[in-house]
C-alpha cells in the first residue's frame, strides 16, 4: 500500500515535470488510472516531500488543477538564466478594478463603474491582456452585458489556490470601519 | 479651512477624493457634514487641470449629486415625509462603504501579490516525442451540433446588442453613462456654435440632438464655459427658456 | 555549511526546472555564485534526493551540462495523458466571436473588438487552433493588420461548399433593430 501511494506520488510529479502547464485532477486521475481522492493525497503527499527536503520547486492547487513551479526565494537566481517575460504593473486603478471582479465575480463592466464612480473600459481590457480577468458569460439583461471574472493566472499571481482563499472583507470589516470613523469623530470633537 | 495640497490627478475618481477628505477631516462616514464636505469638494475641482476633461465630468457629476444632497437637507420637511425618505446622504454613505471596502481589498491584493512573487511557472513542456502522438483538433467534432442558423443567429444578436449600446438610454436603465459623449468634445462644439452669434436659446443647442445623456453633458459644458468665462447665461423666471450669451467677440 | 549546501541545491534544482533543458556546470556557477565545485556536489546531492525518494523526475550529467527530467518508467503515463481526448468546446465567446468572422470577412481583430467591446486576442487564437478560422491577408492601413477569415474545415464542419450558403443576415433586420433604439431614444427625451 504504502508503496503503491509512493507510485501515484512520483507518477504525479513526472507528468506535472513534463507537462510544465497546469493540469486537472481529473485528466491526472485519468492517466494514472486511480481516482481523483488518491491524486489529491499525493498532491499532499508531494507538497510535504518538497518542504521538507527544502526542494527548489513546490506544487501548488490552483481551482481544480495542480502544477509545478519553482520557489520564489530562488527568483533571483532563475531570472539571470531564463528569459522571464516581463511582469505586468498593476496600477491601482487596475487593482481596484481587480478587486472588485475578484470579490464580485460574475460582474459586469457597468456594476464596476457604479462602485467606482468612473469608467473603467480601459481598466478592463488591460486586465483581460494581462490574462487577470476573462469574460465569463453574458448577463440576462437587456443589451446582454458581458460578465467578468478572474483566471488561473489570477490565483498564480497572488498566491492563492482558490478563490476562498481571498481574505475576506466582509460586513465586519465595514464595522470596524464605522467604529474607527466614530472614534475619529469623537477624537476631532476634543480638538 | 484645510488647505488644497493634493492635486486632483492623485484622486482615482470622485469617491476616492471624497474618501480623503472625510478621512482628512476625520469625519464620520456615516454622519457626513455635508455643506463642509461640498464646499472643500468643490475647491478642489477648482485645482483640477485644463486637460483633464474627460476625467472631470465624474468628478462634477459627484459635484451636483453633493449639492442635491445640501438642497434636500436644508430643505425644511414634513415629519412624515423624512421619515419616508430618510436621510438624503444614506446612498452616498452606501457608496462611500461599499467602494471604501474594494480599495482596502485592493491593498491586501497587492500584498499579496508581492508575496506571491518570484514563483515561475512554466508553460507547456511536454517532450516532443509526447508531444508528437497529440492528435489534431477536429474542426468538425469542435463544431459538433451547432448549425449555420444558429450561427446566424447568434450574429444577429451580437449586431442588435452593439445597437443596445450606441444607444445609452436604451441599454443602460437609469444608469448615467458617462462615455460616450465626451464633456470635452461637447465643449468645443458649443463654443463653435455659439461662436459668431450674441446670443442662443438653449434648446435650440440642443438642436437635434437626442437622448438624456447629450442633456446632461451639453449642460455640463455650458456650466464650464461659463466658468471659464466663455459664455454666461440668464433665464427671465422659472421654466422660461434659458438664455445663452457668449461673451466672445 | 550542511545549509548552505542545501541552498545550492535548492537554486540548482529551481534554475534547472525553469530552464528545462540541459544547462552548463560553468553558467551555473555563475549564477548562483558559487564554484563549479560546489555546484557538481549540488548535483551529487540532488541525485541522492531523488534516488532516496523515489521520486518521479531525475537529474542528469551530459558532458558538462546539467539537466533534469523525467524518470522513463513514467512516460506512458505521460502519453496517457495527452492522448485523452480533451473536450473542445465552443464557449459563447468563441461563438460570437466566430460568427463576426463568418459574418464579416475579411476581418481585422480590432474590427472584432470593436463589435463585441472587449479584447478578444484568447478566442482568435482558440479558433484558428481548431483550424476554423485563419489569417487570409493583411489590411492596407497603418501597423499592416492581420485579416482573419474562415476556412475550408469551417464550410467542411458545417457541410457547406461556399460561404454564398451562409443564412442570410437581413439588412432590414438590423434597420429595424436601430430604428427601435432611435424610437426609444427619442421618446426619453421627451419625459
Amino acid at each position: 500500500m504504502a508503496d503503491s501511494d509512493k507510485n501515484i506520488s512520483a507518477a504525479l510529479e513526472a507528468i506535472l515535470f513534463a507537462v510544465g502547464e497546469a493540469v486537472e485532477v481529473s485528466r491526472l486521475a485519468e492517466a494514472i488510472e486511480v481516482d481523483k481522492k488518491e491524486i489529491l493525497e499525493a498532491f499532499q503527499e508531494l507538497n510535504q516531500k518538497y518542504e521538507e527536503t527544502s526542494s527548489g520547486i513546490k506544487i501548488v492547487k490552483l481551482d481544480d488543477k495542480l502544477q509545478l513551479c519553482t520557489r520564489n526565494e530562488y527568483y533571483d537566481y532563475l531570472i539571470k538564466l531564463v528569459n522571464i517575460p516581463k511582469k505586468h504593473v498593476l496600477t491601482d486603478v487596475l487593482l481596484e478594478t481587480l478587486s472588485i471582479v475578484a470579490y464580485k465575480q460574475p460582474v459586469t463592466r457597468i456594476e464596476i463603474e457604479q462602485i467606482r464612480g468612473v469608467s473603467c473600459q480601459h481598466a478592463v481590457n488591460k486586465l483581460i491582456e494581462y490574462n487577470l480577468i476573462t469574460e465569463v458569460g453574458r448577463l440576462d439583461a437587456p443589451g446582454k452585458p458581458i460578465l467578468f471574472g478572474t483566471t488561473d493566472d489570477f490565483l498564480r499571481s497572488f498566491g492563492i489556490s482558490s478563490m476562498d482563499e481571498l481574505p475576506v472583507v466582509s460586513s465586519d470589516k465595514i464595522e470596524d470601519f464605522r467604529r474607527q470613523a466614530m472614534e475619529e469623530a469623537s477624537l476631532t470633537i476634543e480638538t | 479651512m484645510a488647505t488644497v495640497d493634493v492635486k486632483i490627478s492623485n484622486f482615482e475618481g470622485p469617491l476616492d477624493l471624497l474618501l480623503h477628505l472625510i478621512e482628512k477631516n476625520k469625519y464620520s462616514i456615516f454622519d457626513i457634514p455635508i455643506v463642509e464636505i461640498t464646499q472643500q469638494y468643490l475647491a478642489y475641482l477648482d485645482d483640477l487641470c485644463e486637460d483633464d476633461y474627460d476625467k472631470m465630468s465624474d468628478f462634477l457629476l459627484m459635484a451636483a449629486q453633493l449639492i442635491s444632497i445640501k438642497a434636500k437637507m436644508l430643505l425644511p420637511k414634513e415629519e412624515e415625509v423624512l421619515e419616508e425618505e430618510g436621510d438624503p446622504r444614506d446612498e452616498l454613505v452606501q457608496r462611500l462603504l461599499q467602494y471604501k471596502m474594494y480599495k482596502y481589498a485592493s491593498y491586501e491584493l497587492k500584498d499579496m501579490e508581492m508575496d506571491a512573487e518570484g514563483a515561475y511557472y512554466k508553460g507547456q513542456s511536454i517532450p516532443a516525442e509526447v508531444k508528437n502522438y497529440k492528435e489534431e483538433v477536429d474542426p468538425a467534432e469542435v463544431i459538433g451540433d451547432l448549425t449555420l442558423v444558429r450561427l446566424k443567429e447568434i450574429f444577429e444578436q451580437i449586431m442588435k446588442r452593439e445597437i443596445d449600446r450606441i444607444d445609452p438610454v436604451r441599454s443602460r436603465f437609469g444608469t448615467i453613462t458617462r462615455e460616450e459623449i465626451k464633456l470635452e468634445d461637447r465643449m468645443i462644439e458649443v463654443r463653435e456654435e455659439i461662436k459668431g452669434l450674441k446670443s442662443i436659446n438653449f434648446r435650440t443647442l440642443l438642436g437635434r440632438r437626442k437622448g438624456k445623456m447629450n442633456l446632461i453633458v451639453t449642460f455640463l459644458a455650458i456650466l464650464e464655459l461659463m466658468k471659464t468665462g466663455v459664455l454666461t447665461i440668464r433665464q427671465e423666471g422659472i421654466f422660461e427658456e434659458i438664455i445663452i450669451d457668449s461673451l466672445e467677440g
